[in-house]
């Protein structure tokens, strides 16, 4: 059998002395405590900016697909009734709910970008979505994070005919099988053979995300931005 | 003292019943050849090529690893046909092939043979193949066209993928109500004329044979009839309180893999319970999980998985449901 | 509480910390011989899992906010501590059990499945009585797969096995098989 | 009252039809006899003659040695050959007394007083038993005056006389019962006075409609006791099982049938215990069921115990050429014989020849978990996993599943779809972990 | 017992074959069996785990001296969850993508009982040098084991290298091996297959009178 332990023969441990003052113990690791936290802390200051910006990059490239490359982009919060440019006081800058309002070269709102997540097949799904409240049009779709299965569930973020669908439907979506598409009907979106429920799941997603914001998109007046 | 030399001398019992090993496991390989037919009859040649493929893969894996004489007893034969009858008839036979192979190679030999398996081997090999191609394995052609137009990409080279072929494909009854809450009507339920896998056609074609082969006890009718009545209770009850939801028990009982699933592979004798509390015990775990994966899983068909689960926890049964020893005074003390 | 609940099922089978997520291999490989000690190593699995849950919402809520970089130092530490304590209590209680698991509970201590939970936790913003309910689904997930397998090894070793399969290969064999067999939890209650 | 009987069991063929109605006759005496000292449970007995001894019909050739012991008696009149190694039908070789029968004896008993068993107390009853050597003749060869001298603290309240036979092929005791069921009363009546018991009950089972009308028409006025017909099942006849069919009692683990306030006693011994009384005669004849497919004239005999099964089949016809095996009891625990010099012995209840397609087919294969085996055990244990445990000689774990409540009846044996020589498995450990245990 | 003198070759070699930390102790199995679904993540997380066990057993065996023996352990840990830390960050600075990819696995390093075996086995036991060789040989072991099965599973699972197609594009992918169940029946395959091997070996080389081990000597 194995034996996941330690099996190398060896001299002991350096055998301390019979009595460690326990002061010495404590200084030993708080000693070892401060190197460590010190090194961490220079790393921490090298890495973080970094990463701050990949995670900003990232989400800027996901903006930018999803809406179909605006000329540049607002982020808005919700701050009661109302998208207020500043998050509502009191609240965390990190778990603020937001979206992102994108503006075209002219300066004229394309649509609002939304970051929404729920399950799905494996777990949870996490995508980000542009939409387009004046029509209900979608702009465009792009799958965050998901550990749906490969080759058939994640499909939703590899399969391009399936994205490309969310660049036209017009919330709230309804998922058919791709034989029983009904032409001329823009809710209509064809679901992955063999990945139903991925599928379903995002458009799901879609569509409570949808739900939860119309009102406070349709209410809000973006006016244009040179 | 000829006479005497010709003597025998063994031990006691000296007579025994005239049931052998291989005897059962050729009836039942006798009473699958009416579904393997009814396969035939539905799905036409497509369905005698994946056959012909599992039985293959089955065969020649057990006759290299465990020496071709063990192939006289039968099981391989049972293990290669049963992984068929749980196929799409539109599969690639390579992929057959393979889980015949698989089946007995990590499902059978890799345990040392007859008899010592955990696991359900059919069961196993299917479970290999859906997870290695989920795709190919959840394409369901609908029975339909002439006996020798192939219902798949049946001849796809090995290792490629299969090709579209020109065949009407769709959801099987399961698929219908559980992502388009389309129900089926019961008739066409008992007597297979829905899409499926080879052997989830004709419930009624099962039941009989399932009813010879308990007459002559070589399969534990306790097993299929806990499965029966635990599914048959829940989708009653649930169906009651949800009808639009929930189906009855007749589709429940007649749709996917139910009926070849529960008279055939949950009642192979190695990988069920060897007590008969156990067989109900086991049977009843069947219904249980059937119900919930078909139900609320992420899977339109749950009887597979149902059995490989409860198959891992056959020992355990086994050793929980040991009866009282004559003489003694409450069920042995587990040790 | 159907929430809760749904976390501890999810966690229990779904997504069983051992067969899918491939956390706390090592001691599943190493303990689960025999069916007793198994359950028992389970048991202590769960009662530490759900130490680390508690330790991990209390720094996450009251530490962490401030220096999010001691994430990893802190949860280690206070964990490990935490559980040697257990393990002295469980030395007064039942020698017996800890002669049994005495090698394995710095194992359990520093155990993947341990520190994975936390950071699950911490990951997917769970309050207090989530974790706890998560905690203690992984618990049930870890100790079903241990019994599982132990009851399984404990019946192949009256078979005639293969010679080459009287390692540790067949064992992973069996994790694979029970693997496959999870996947029929795949997607529970996530369609619709 | 009828209790359902005991669960589990098999009904292999009976195929009792080839001597069921053949009677009883008496075999001519053989040249030879061969007295083996052990033929009993117990210890073996002492010889106390030497070579050329002249021995009469029921004269003393061994004595007992000690309580759980027997005497032995010349079945024939003739002269002590030899006190040597011989072989025994359990298969080994084992001391015996041999004699050369005198052709021209007339074989009489010598004058010798027989006593009258009313004007006995039950001790004396119990010496006179003994000094008769007579053993159970249901099979084990039990010495009988041990069963009829319970310790003080077990109070007996029934005799179980027991007229089973359950095994296929043999018909000694369903002829004793046809033939002489007046012997058979006067043999519970005896054992009933000893026991001081007042009830007592045959079980038959219900294919020997003979026997038990038999034993009915001649049925005591003044004593409780009844014929109960049973069902044909073996074991039926195994004393357990019998007690639970009868009585409904189930004897605990460990302990024996007076424990439940019962005594077992084989029809043909206590038929033994009145022709005891009857003609003053040790136990040195009893009847022999000789039969099946492969000797030429099947038939019950009254047999000199000792008799050469050379001899026996000789009385019956011969071996035919299609004989395979030959077995001393039943053919579901009875013994297969390697010698024809094995001598039949007071435990001997039937001689039955085996043709190849009587038998079990030889070969094997692997236990496929069918649990056939789980659903023959009359004791409820589990015959598959104990083997399997005995293959890999896990001794020590078959004790803890009850090994020691096997009888070894050779029900799973029987049944077992794969062959896997089950009981023989079991008896192997058994004696495995018997010797660890006198090393120990 | 006195430990058998080593030289440093063996000290590297050890690691990596004979005693192999995942194929024949079967230690750090999860990081084995978890992200090794291609060979992009395998060669991450071996770097990463490779930069923590030389980090560790150097520190640790540098420090060995000065460690009180009842807080060694604490000490060990903290060292070692400092430079998982330290490569946490660097990798999610540096390949955010592969981060992304290998989830929790690089912050569970921490627990990875090779890391801390090595310390408790070796690095505290023995001078710099050599804590550092046997790091490296571990090091290497480890990501032989990774890269074993980060190729077979993106070759059979995917049907690509490193992202490149190998088979074509007719080839049918095995989903299997990129999914847990197949991680698991991967791994078992690639042990019995070592077990065969070995098994052969030890059929061919019977005649060898002394165990493995054991220094061949001369027939007398
Ligand atoms: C191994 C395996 C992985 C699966 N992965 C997914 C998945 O990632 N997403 C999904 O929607 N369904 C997945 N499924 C579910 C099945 O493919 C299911 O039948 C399908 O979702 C139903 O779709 P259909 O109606 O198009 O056949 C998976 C099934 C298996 C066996
Ligand atoms: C499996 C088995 C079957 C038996 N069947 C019979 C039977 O049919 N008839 C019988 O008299 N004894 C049978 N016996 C023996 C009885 O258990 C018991 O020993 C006997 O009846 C006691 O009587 P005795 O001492 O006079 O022989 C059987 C024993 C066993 C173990
Ligand atoms: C060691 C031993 C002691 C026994 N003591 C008694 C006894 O005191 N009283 C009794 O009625 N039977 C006694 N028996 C007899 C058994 O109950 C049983 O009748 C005998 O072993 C024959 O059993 P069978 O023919 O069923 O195998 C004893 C048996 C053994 C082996
Ligand atoms: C009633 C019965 C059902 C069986 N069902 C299966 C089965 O579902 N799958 C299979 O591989 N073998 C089956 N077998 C054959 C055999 O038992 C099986 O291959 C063993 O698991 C191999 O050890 C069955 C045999 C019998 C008698
Ligand atoms: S098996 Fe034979 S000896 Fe035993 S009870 Fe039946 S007939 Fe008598
Ligand atoms: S075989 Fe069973 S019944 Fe016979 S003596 Fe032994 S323990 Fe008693
Ligand atoms: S021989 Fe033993 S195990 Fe077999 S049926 Fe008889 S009592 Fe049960
Ligand atoms: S009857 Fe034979 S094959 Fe069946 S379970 Fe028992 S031992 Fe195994
Ligand atoms: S790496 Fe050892 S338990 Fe996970």
């Amino acid at each position: 059998m194995t034996q996941p332990m330690m099996h190398h023969g060896g001299p002991p441990p350096p055998a301390a002395p019979a009595d460690v003052p326990a002061r010495r113990l404590l200084v030993t690791l708080a000693a070892a405590g401060a190197a460590a936290g010190l090194l961490i802390v220079v790393v921490y200051g090298w890495a973080s900016p970094i990463i701050e910006r990949n995670k900003a990059r990232a989400l800027q490239a996901a903006i930018q697909e999803v809406l179909q490359h605006p000329a540049r982009y607002d982020t808005l919060y919700r701050g009661g009734d109302a998208l207020t440019a500043a998050p509502p006081a009191g609240t965390d800058l990190k778990t603020a709910e937001r979206v992102y309002l994108g503006y075209d070269a002219e300066g004229r709102a394309v649509g609002y970008a939304i970051a929404a997540g729920e399950p799905g097949f494996q777990d949870v799904i996490e995508l980000i979505f542009g939409y387009d409240p004046a029509t209900g049009r979608l702009l465009g779709m792009k799958v965050l994070e998901s550990r749906e299965t490969p080759g058939l569930g994640d499909k939703i973020e590899k399969d391009s005919a399936f994205v490309r669908q969310f660049r036209a439907a017009v919330a709230p979506l309804a998922g058919v099988k791709p034989d029983r598409h009904a032409p001329g009907d823009a809710h209509q979106v064809d679901m992955i053979t063999g990945a139903t429920i991925s599928s379903r799941a995002v458009i799901r997603i879609i569509n409570h995300a949808v739900e939860r914001w119309g009102p406070l998109l349709a209410a809000h007046q973006p006016g244009t931005k040179p | 003292m000829s006479q005497e030399r010709r003597l025998l001398i063994t031990a006691s019992p000296h007579l025994g019943t005239r049931d052998s090993t291989p005897k059962i496991m050729w009836h039942v390989v006798l009473s699958l050849v009416p579904v393997a037919a009814a396969a035939a009859y539905f799905f036409g040649a497509s369905a005698l090529l994946v056959i012909a493929g599992a039985l293959l893969g089955a065969l020649l894996t057990e006759g290299a690893f465990a020496g071709w004489g063990t192939l006289r007893d039968g099981s391989a034969v049972i293990t290669g046909l049963l992984l068929a009858l749980t196929l799409p008839p539109g599969l690639p036979v390579w992929m057959a092939f393979v889980g015949g192979a698989f089946a007995i190679g990590f499902g059978k030999l890799i345990f040392g043979g007859l008899g010592q398996n955990v696991f359900n081997p059919a069961l196993l090999g299917r479970a290999f193949l859906q997870a290695a191609f989920p795709v190919a394995l959840t394409t369901w052609p609908v029975p339909r066209g002439s006996f020798w137009q192939l219902k798949g990409d049946n001849l796809a080279l090995p290792f490629t993928h299969p090709h579209a072929v020109d065949t009407v494909t769709g959801a099987t009854p399961l698929g219908l109500m559980k992502f388009d809450h389309v129900p089926t009507e019961p008739w066409r339920l008992v007597l297979g004329t829905t899409g499926g896998s080879l052997g989830e056609t004709s419930g009624l074609v099962i039941l009989l044979c399932g009813a010879y082969l308990a007459l002559r006890n070589y399969l534990n009718w306790r097993i299929p009839a806990s499965i029966f009545l635990t599914v048959a209770l829940l989708a009653q009850v649930l169906h009651a309180l949800d009808p639009r939801q929930f189906p009855d028990a007749v589709f429940m009982l007649f749709s996917g893999g139910l009926m070849l699933g529960s008279v055939f592979m949950a009642t192979d004798l190695v990988t069920s319970p060897v007590t008969n509390l156990g067989c109900w015990v086991f049977g009843a775990g069947i219904g249980l999980l059937v119900v919930v994966i078909r139900l609320w899983g992420g899977l339109a068909e749950g009887v597979m998985y149902a059995i490989l689960l409860m198959n891992a926890l056959v020992p355990f049964i086994n050793r929980a449901t040991q009866p009282k020893v004559f003489g003694h005074a409450s069920p042995r003390a587990a040790p | 509480m159907g929430d809760l609940l749904w976390i501890l099922i999810s966690a229990m089978v779904v997504n069983n910390f051992t067969l899918t997520l491939f956390l706390g291999l090592c001691p599943f490989m190493g303990v689960s011989s025999r069916v007793a000690t198994a359950l028992r190593l389970g048991a202590a699995d769960t009662f530490v899992l759900t130490l680390a849950s508690l330790s991990a919402w209390f720094l996450n809520r009251f530490v962490l906010p401030g220096a999010p970089y001691l994430r990893l130092i802190s949860f280690i530490i206070v964990i490990a501590s935490l559980v040697q304590i257990v393990e002295m209590v469980i030395k007064k209680v039942s020698p017996t059990l800890f002669r049994e698991l005495g090698i394995y509970l710095p194992l359990i201590t520093t155990n993947c499945a341990i520190l994975g939970l936390a950071i699950f936790q911490t990951n997917r913003g769970y309050t207090l009585l989530e974790g706890l309910f998560f905690a203690v689904g992984a618990g049930a997930g870890l100790t079903l797969a241990l019994v599982l397998m132990a009851s399984i090894r404990e019946s192949t070793e009256l078979a005639d096995l293969p010679a080459v399969a009287q390692g540790i290969g067949l064992v992973l064999i069996i994790a694979g098989s029970l693997s496959l067999a999870f996947m029929g939890f795949a997607g529970l209650g996530m369609a619709g | 009252m009828i209790f359902r009987g005991f669960r589990h069991g098999v009904h292999p063929p009976e195929l009792k039809d080839l001597t069921a109605h053949v009677r009883i006759r008496r075999m001519p005496f053989p040249s030879e006899v061969v007295i083996p000292l052990r033929q009993h449970t117990g210890r073996p007995a002492r010889a106390i003659v030497r070579p050329g001894d002249r021995v009469e019909r029921g004269d003393l050739v061994a004595e007992a040695d000690g309580f759980l012991s027997v005497p032995m008696h010349a079945s024939a009149a003739g002269r002590v050959r030899q006190v040597r190694l011989w072989p025994h039908p359990d298969g080994s070789y084992a001391p015996a007394v041999v004699i050369a029968v005198d052709p021209f004896s007339p074989q009489a008993q010598r004058p010798r007083v027989i006593p009258d068993w009313r004007g006995l107390t039950p001790a004396e009853l119990v010496n006179a038993i003994r000094q008769a050597g007579v053993v159970g003749l249901g099979g084990a060869a039990f010495p009988t005056h041990v069963k009829l001298t319970p310790p003080k603290d077990v109070v007996i309240d029934t005799l179980l006389v027991n007229g089973a036979e359950c095994e296929p092929y043999l018909t000694t005791d369903h002829r004793s019962m046809a033939e002489y069921p007046e012997r058979v009363h006067l043999g519970i009546r005896i054992m009933m006075r000893v026991l001081g018991v007042s009830r007592a009950i045959i079980g038959v089972e219900e294919n020997k409609p003979d026997a038990i009308a038999a034993l009915r028409a001649t049925l005591p006025a003044d004593l409780d006791v009844r014929v109960q017909p049973m069902r044909v099942k073996y074991p039926q006849g195994a004393e357990k099982m019998l007690i639970k069919t009868l009585l409904g009692r189930e004897v605990p683990s460990g302990k024996l049938p007076m424990h439940v306030g019962v005594v077992v006693q084989n029809v043909a011994s206590v038929a033994t215990i009145a022709e005891v009384f009857e003609t003053g005669l040790p136990l040195i004849e009893r009847i022999v069921t000789v039969t099946g497919r492969g000797v030429g004239r099947p038939s019950n005999l009254i047999v000199p115990v000792g008799t050469k099964v050379r001899d026996l089949l000789d009385a019956c016809g011969g071996l035919l050429p299609e004989a395979r095996e030959i077995v001393f009891g039943g053919p579901m625990m009875g013994n297969a014989q390697a010698d024809l010099d094995a001598p039949v012995i007071k435990g001997t209840t039937g001689v039955v020849v085996l043709t190849e397609e009587d038998l079990k087919p030889q070969a094997s294969y692997p236990c496929i978990r069918c649990g056939h085996c789980l659903d023959a055990c009359p004791v409820f244990l589990n015959p598959q996993l104990l083997g399997r445990l005995a293959v890999k000689e896990r001794y020590d774990e078959m004790e803890q599943h009850h090994l020691a409540d096997c009888m070894l009846c050779g029900c799973c044996g029987y049944t077992c779809p794969s062959n896997i020589p089950l009981p023989q498995l079991f008896a192997l450990a058994k004696a495995a972990l018997r010797k660890r245990k006198a090393a120990a | 017992m006195t430990p058998k003198a080593t030289t440093p070759a063996q000290d590297v070699l050890r690691g990596i074959w004979r005693e192999n930390p995942v194929l024949v102790q079967l230690l750090g199995l999860c990081p084995t069996l978890a992200v090794t679904n291609s060979v992009a993540n395998s060669l991450a997380m071996s770097a990463a785990t490779f930069f923590v066990l030389l980090g560790s057993s150097v520190l640790v065996s540098s420090l060995k001296r000065l460690v009180p023996n009842e807080v060694r352990i604490s000490t060990y840990v903290l060292i070692i969850a400092t430079f998982v830390t330290v490569a946490d960050m660097a990798l999610e600075a540096l390949v955010p993508a592969i981060h992304k990819a290998l989830g929790a696995f690089v912050a569970l390093i921490v627990v990875n009982c090779i890391i801390l075996a090595r310390q408790e086995a070796f690095a505290s036991r023995h001078s710099v040098g050599r804590a550092a060789l046997d790091a490296v040989g571990t090091g290497l072991g480890f990501s032989i084991a990774m890269l074993l099965m980060g190729t077979f599973r993106e070759l059979l699972g995917n049907g690509t290298l490193l992202g490149h197609r190998i088979f074509g594009t007719a080839f049918e992918p095995w989903v299997i091996f990129a999914l847990p169940p197949g991680g698991f029946l991967m791994l078992g395959i690639i042990l019995l297959f070592l077990s065969w091997t070995a098994r052969r070996r030890a059929e061919q080389a019977k005649v060898r009178p002394w165990p493995e081990g054991v220094a061949e000597r001369k027939a007398a």
